[in-house]
């Protein structure tokens, strides 16, 4: 196995660097020492890091947006309005040509949209602008930036981005993988985020602090807390040992209120086991991200479904929400439909503020369920690695011991089959390879036994499509027409 | 049956779709070649050539749909299967606009026919049918 | 006193009719017998009672607007719209003139409206369009439809709208008199709802069921729960000595999600109990009223407070919640923006559905507290009205005993200052006369000062405007600015 | 400081806006003579000429402002109080309406300044100390 869960040194991130920065010109505007002294003189209040910190402290749930499109004016713009609607955290979303390195063809997306006047790319091109762009961005706005994107090799984008000014990295070598591509192996994924996690670990130990934030909801669609994660504390486990010191863990909302408090709360403690339990210092925080699956066609109702993930988050306790919008059904939003996702959820966040997370006897069942389960799965993951996270990351989605539903990637088995229990909690029609004990696959076979009686039906991948689509068509269950009307 | 080539064209990665419309349209009974997500407009066509197959099914999710499917129809002018049916669906273009300009830039584009954001299976199985001529 | 909880006897009745039907022309469109047949001709699914056993049975919430134009066509039309828009019950609210019995006003509003074309009147003139009208409306709709108002005596009003098929009547005399009137007296309001619930209670007597509803928020602004159940409960107390059998309990959200939850089910528990306590068998529902209070100006953070509001509605079991829109704080709602209320709150509904309801430890709390001061409320009325919960209700108000802040009427004592506490929680900076124990009072005292404490002033009537605003500036809790930011 | 007329009018029943409005001008140092809720157009003329008012601060909520409000400033010119200052504020007509029509209809109805929904008190209170030449 060509990768192993061990800091690289400087000379061997430096080795690298020297390729990676030549794969795209822009590359060579980044000098690690200028970035250095940019971002020392960047004020508290604009770093990803001190923002969080301020929030775990005051049990704050900070609301920020999606958003990025093709040209440097407009995306300022828009991240200017997003932060006059009350966003505490602003985005920069790369668009899809620049998360698979086809800079030539962003290029040309760039080219398009200025000469038809419309967005011709899904995000911003960080890359091709280069580094003075994403400082002229920065020091437009006056809240802290992260770049988002879905970049299996986010190695040039990480340079260019940190160089900057950005003060918050997403991704990771599994979660920008595994739902993100087809084709890309585990082995070099990990490898390409380690070339991150170790940038990031080098800006540390240069005094500059850098937020990292493995992508939580993987492909949003019924991905079962315990399965989010483990993935998430391995990719947490990964970036502390390049000396990553600033965590955000994260979580796409299921739906069910005792299941999504309990994730969050689970997230927490086990990030903290897990990374404390390797001897890591770092502090950790939680993203709740409102539902990331098909989203109503309706305005009104998709507002709805913004409300409930505003309202879950909060009470959960939640350190960050990342907001949808009303347009999600249809496409990349305009700035105002972008700024009404911010609006309503702080409201919602506003008004919960300082109200105790709901502990109820569903959330400490459900707390238990993750926990146990979350613990098979890395558990496993460190037996098959031999006490090395990376190796027992690639051999356990090889077993699928490590299985993300839906997932496009063919180095993930795809056996999982999840559904919706009668309360829409996310259970497991088939838990394929998952090395979870008897007693918990039982537990998941009652649950949707249940509902399959209640609905007069078998479980199957019927109930699986009815549950993919329902929150589409104003339900979380699926139920079949008619179905306990 | 009639045999169907289906994949998420470009650079695109969103798959749930693509796996609801392979089961739709194989519990309908058409033999159904799915290549998935990033399938670029060549896969497409040569899939359809090497399965004969009677319609390609495009699906465009992310956004660059419009760059990304630009040109098929001439390809598969090209590569001799100009009449093949051609369908394309999801959300075409970048952010929420009109509908009717969207269809009529892709039906110049030369896709037969055009579906908006939440189409369901069934529809589209009920017109391939009748643009098949199958039943 | 000119007034008893007893029974009327149909003579009684009868007598007051010939003179109620008298005050306005379409007063002899009522013929009972006719009505009664009208009634038992309709499908059960037009029938309140029925749609909310059935409701109650499934655990399920129903989502109801309030709308009320004009003229009868536009009315017709907004009512299909609503329904189209996911409305399981229908209401008609009448306009303020015809709550004032102005009829004559309501005419020339009627007019003004048909010549200018739009509306000028805030509701539907009910009396003055008559019995044929409202069955006009009833026919042209699929599911049961509510009478909504605010008027002190809707005798005539609920003449003419029972026998023109409507199947539910909101008020009652003290939640329709205090919040709405500046100079009736309780002993009169109290008789003009006798009548109502006797005509009501006549009607179940010829096998014809009829829900009534008190009005639960009452001012809408910072009452707290044990006000407004205690006035709740009371009036269903009188209803049922009419022989109401159909009952729907409500309360206007606070804001604090465990005393929200707790309200719902405390209102439960103490209505049986009560109502059972002296021998009468009621259907009881309840009915959770979104924030009734003053509302943001943004739509989209509109839609943040009517999200929060059917999440809390959905999740603490409310057999119905009546929906706010986007356009509150501006004006009577488009049929447009009405819709968008429901869609927004029904897919919230239906995505809690089945869920349980959420009991913390500070939901038992606050359930405590309430039962207790709901008791104190009530058990000093009856001791009051020596055993007659009329009589005792009449004194209670001129006492201070019963007190609803806010109020313009002068037969409430007015005395009470209503805060939020660190929370939200809605609390009492001053007591005024309500017969709380020393402990109770010392409990509201020490959760103020908590608060003072956290914002560095005394609690005062600063507080009380600051917390009347909060809502509409995007905040539960009034905190002077920076306070916490 | 002037002695100022408080009320709503018509059938609106609306008191908090009320509560608060004469709790702020009283704390601004105007003498307030609140006459509360469901107040007609007489009483205002009244209470204005017994108390020798500067100014009347109507407030309607409910939607009858048109025609609550219509006559006022006619009833003031008869009542020998003809130039008094007449302020209106609220939500003075049925449903979300474009602002500058409803201020305009409102101005020519004769009132001297119009306050959309959500004015602030501590706005309209230095407009009147304006008007009113007071500080
Ligand atoms: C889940 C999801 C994701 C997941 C995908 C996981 C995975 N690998 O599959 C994740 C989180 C990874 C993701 C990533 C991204 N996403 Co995304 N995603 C969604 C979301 C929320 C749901 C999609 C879905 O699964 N729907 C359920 C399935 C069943 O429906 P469907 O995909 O629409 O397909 C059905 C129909 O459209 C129709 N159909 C589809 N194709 C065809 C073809 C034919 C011929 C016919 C007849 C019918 C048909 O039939 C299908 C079955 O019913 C949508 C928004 C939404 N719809 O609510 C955004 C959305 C598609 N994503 C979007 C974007 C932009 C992205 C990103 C670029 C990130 C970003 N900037 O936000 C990346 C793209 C990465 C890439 N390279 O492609 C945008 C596209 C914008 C646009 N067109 O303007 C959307 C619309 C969200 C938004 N409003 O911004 N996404
Ligand atoms: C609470 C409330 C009620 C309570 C009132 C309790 C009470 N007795 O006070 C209850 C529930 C009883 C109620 C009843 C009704 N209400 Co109401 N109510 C509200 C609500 C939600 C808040 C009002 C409030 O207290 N705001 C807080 C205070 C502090 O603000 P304010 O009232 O706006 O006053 C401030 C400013 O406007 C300004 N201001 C006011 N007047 C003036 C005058 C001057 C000169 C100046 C400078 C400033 C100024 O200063 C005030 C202090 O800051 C509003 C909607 C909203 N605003 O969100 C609807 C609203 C006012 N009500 C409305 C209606 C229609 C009714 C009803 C007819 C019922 C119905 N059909 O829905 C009845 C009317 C009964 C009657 N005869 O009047 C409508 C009016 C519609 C319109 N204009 O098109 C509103 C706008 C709701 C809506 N969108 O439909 N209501």
């Amino acid at each position: 196995m060509d990768v192993a869960n061990k800091r690289w040194t400087t000379d061997e991130l430096f080795a690298m660097r020297e390729k990676v920065l030549q794969t795209w010109p822009t590359g060579k505007e980044v000098d690690l020492e200028n970035a250095v002294k940019y971002h020392k003189a960047m004020p508290e209040t604009k770093r990803l890091s001190s923002v969080l910190a301020a929030a775990i402290r005051q049990k704050r749930t900070l609301v920020q947006p999606r958003a990025g499109v093709p040209l440097i004016e407009n995306h300022i713009e828009l991240l200017r309005y997003l932060e006059d609607s009350g966003a505490d955290c602003l985005p920069t979303t790369i668009d899809s040509y620049t998360r698979l390195n086809k800079y030539e063809e962003a290029q040309k997306g760039i080219e398009e949209s200025m000469a038809t006047g419309r967005s011709m790319l899904n995000g911003f091109p960080a890359v091709n602008h280069g580094v003075g762009a994403c400082r002229k961005i920065i020091e437009s706005v006056s809240v802290p930036a992260q770049l988002r994107h879905g970049t299996p090799d986010a190695r040039l984008l990480a340079e260019i981005s940190l160089a900057g000014g950005y003060t918050d990295f997403e991704g990771g070598g599994i979660s920008y993988n595994i739902p993100y591509a087809k084709d890309v192996s585990l082995e070099a994924t990990i490898k390409y985020w380690q070339y991150v996690d170790r940038l990031v670990g080098w800006y540390y130990e240069q005094g500059v602090e850098i937020n990292r934030e493995p992508f939580g909801p993987l492909t949003g669609t019924l991905v079962p807390p315990a399965v989010s994660h483990a993935v998430a504390i391995l990719e947490g486990l990964l970036a502390a040992e390049q000396g990553v010191k600033f965590l955000t863990l994260g979580y796409g909302q299921c739906g069910n209120f005792a299941q999504d408090i309990a994730a969050i709360l689970t997230l927490k403690e086990l990030s903290q086991e897990y990374l404390e339990k390797d001897g890591y210092q770092v502090q950790i925080s939680t993203v709740f991200h409102q539902w990331m699956g098909g989203f109503p066609q309706d305005e009104a109702k998709s507002f709805g479904v913004i409300g409930l993930g505003a309202a879950v988050a909060a009470l959960s306790g939640a350190t960050k929400i990342i907001t949808k919008t009303p347009h999600e059904a249809y496409g990349i939003p305009t700035k105002e439909a972008n700024g009404q996702g911010i609006m309503a959820t702080k409201q919602i966040i506003n008004m919960l503020w300082g109200q105790p997370v709901p502990i109820t006897p569903e959330v400490e069942a459900e707390k238990q369920i993750i926990l146990a389960e979350t613990r098979c799965l890395l558990d496993t993951v460190r037996t098959m690695g031999e006490g090395d996270w990376a190796v027992g990351t690639v051999r356990a989605f090889a077993a699928g011991v490590l299985d993300v539903p839906f997932a496009p990637s063919r180095y993930n088995a795809g056996r999982l089959l999840p559904a919706r229990d009668s309360q829409g909690a996310v259970r497991l029609l088939d838990a394929g390879n998952l090395p979870f004990t008897e007693e918990i696959r039982e537990y998941h076979r009652q649950k949707l036994e249940e509902r399959g009686r209640q609905e007069g039906r078998q479980p199957s991948f019927q109930m699986v499509i009815d549950d993919i689509y329902a929150i589409g068509k104003g339900m979380l269950v699926g139920r079949p027409q008619g179905a306990r009307k | 049956m009639a045999t169907i080539v289906l994949g998420v064209i470009g650079s695109d990665v969103h798959a749930i779709g693509n796996r609801i419309l392979e089961y739709a349209f194989t519990e309908a009974g058409f033999k159904v070649i799915n290549l998935g997500v990033l399938t670029t407009q060549k896969e497409f066509v040569q899939a359809a050539i090497e399965t004969d197959a009677g319609a390609i099914l495009v699906s465009s999710l992310y956004g660059h749909g419009e760059i990304d499917c630009r040109g098929l129809r001439e390809m598969c002018i090209e590569a001799g299967i100009g009449d093949i049916l051609l369908y394309v669906g999801g959300n075409l273009v970048v952010g929420k606009q009109k509908w009717e300009p969207v269809r009529d830039k892709f039906l110049a584009m030369g896709f037969d026919r055009v579906f908006p954001p939440g189409t369901m299976p069934d529809e589209a199985i009920a017109l391939l049918k009748q643009d098949l001529g199958v039943s």
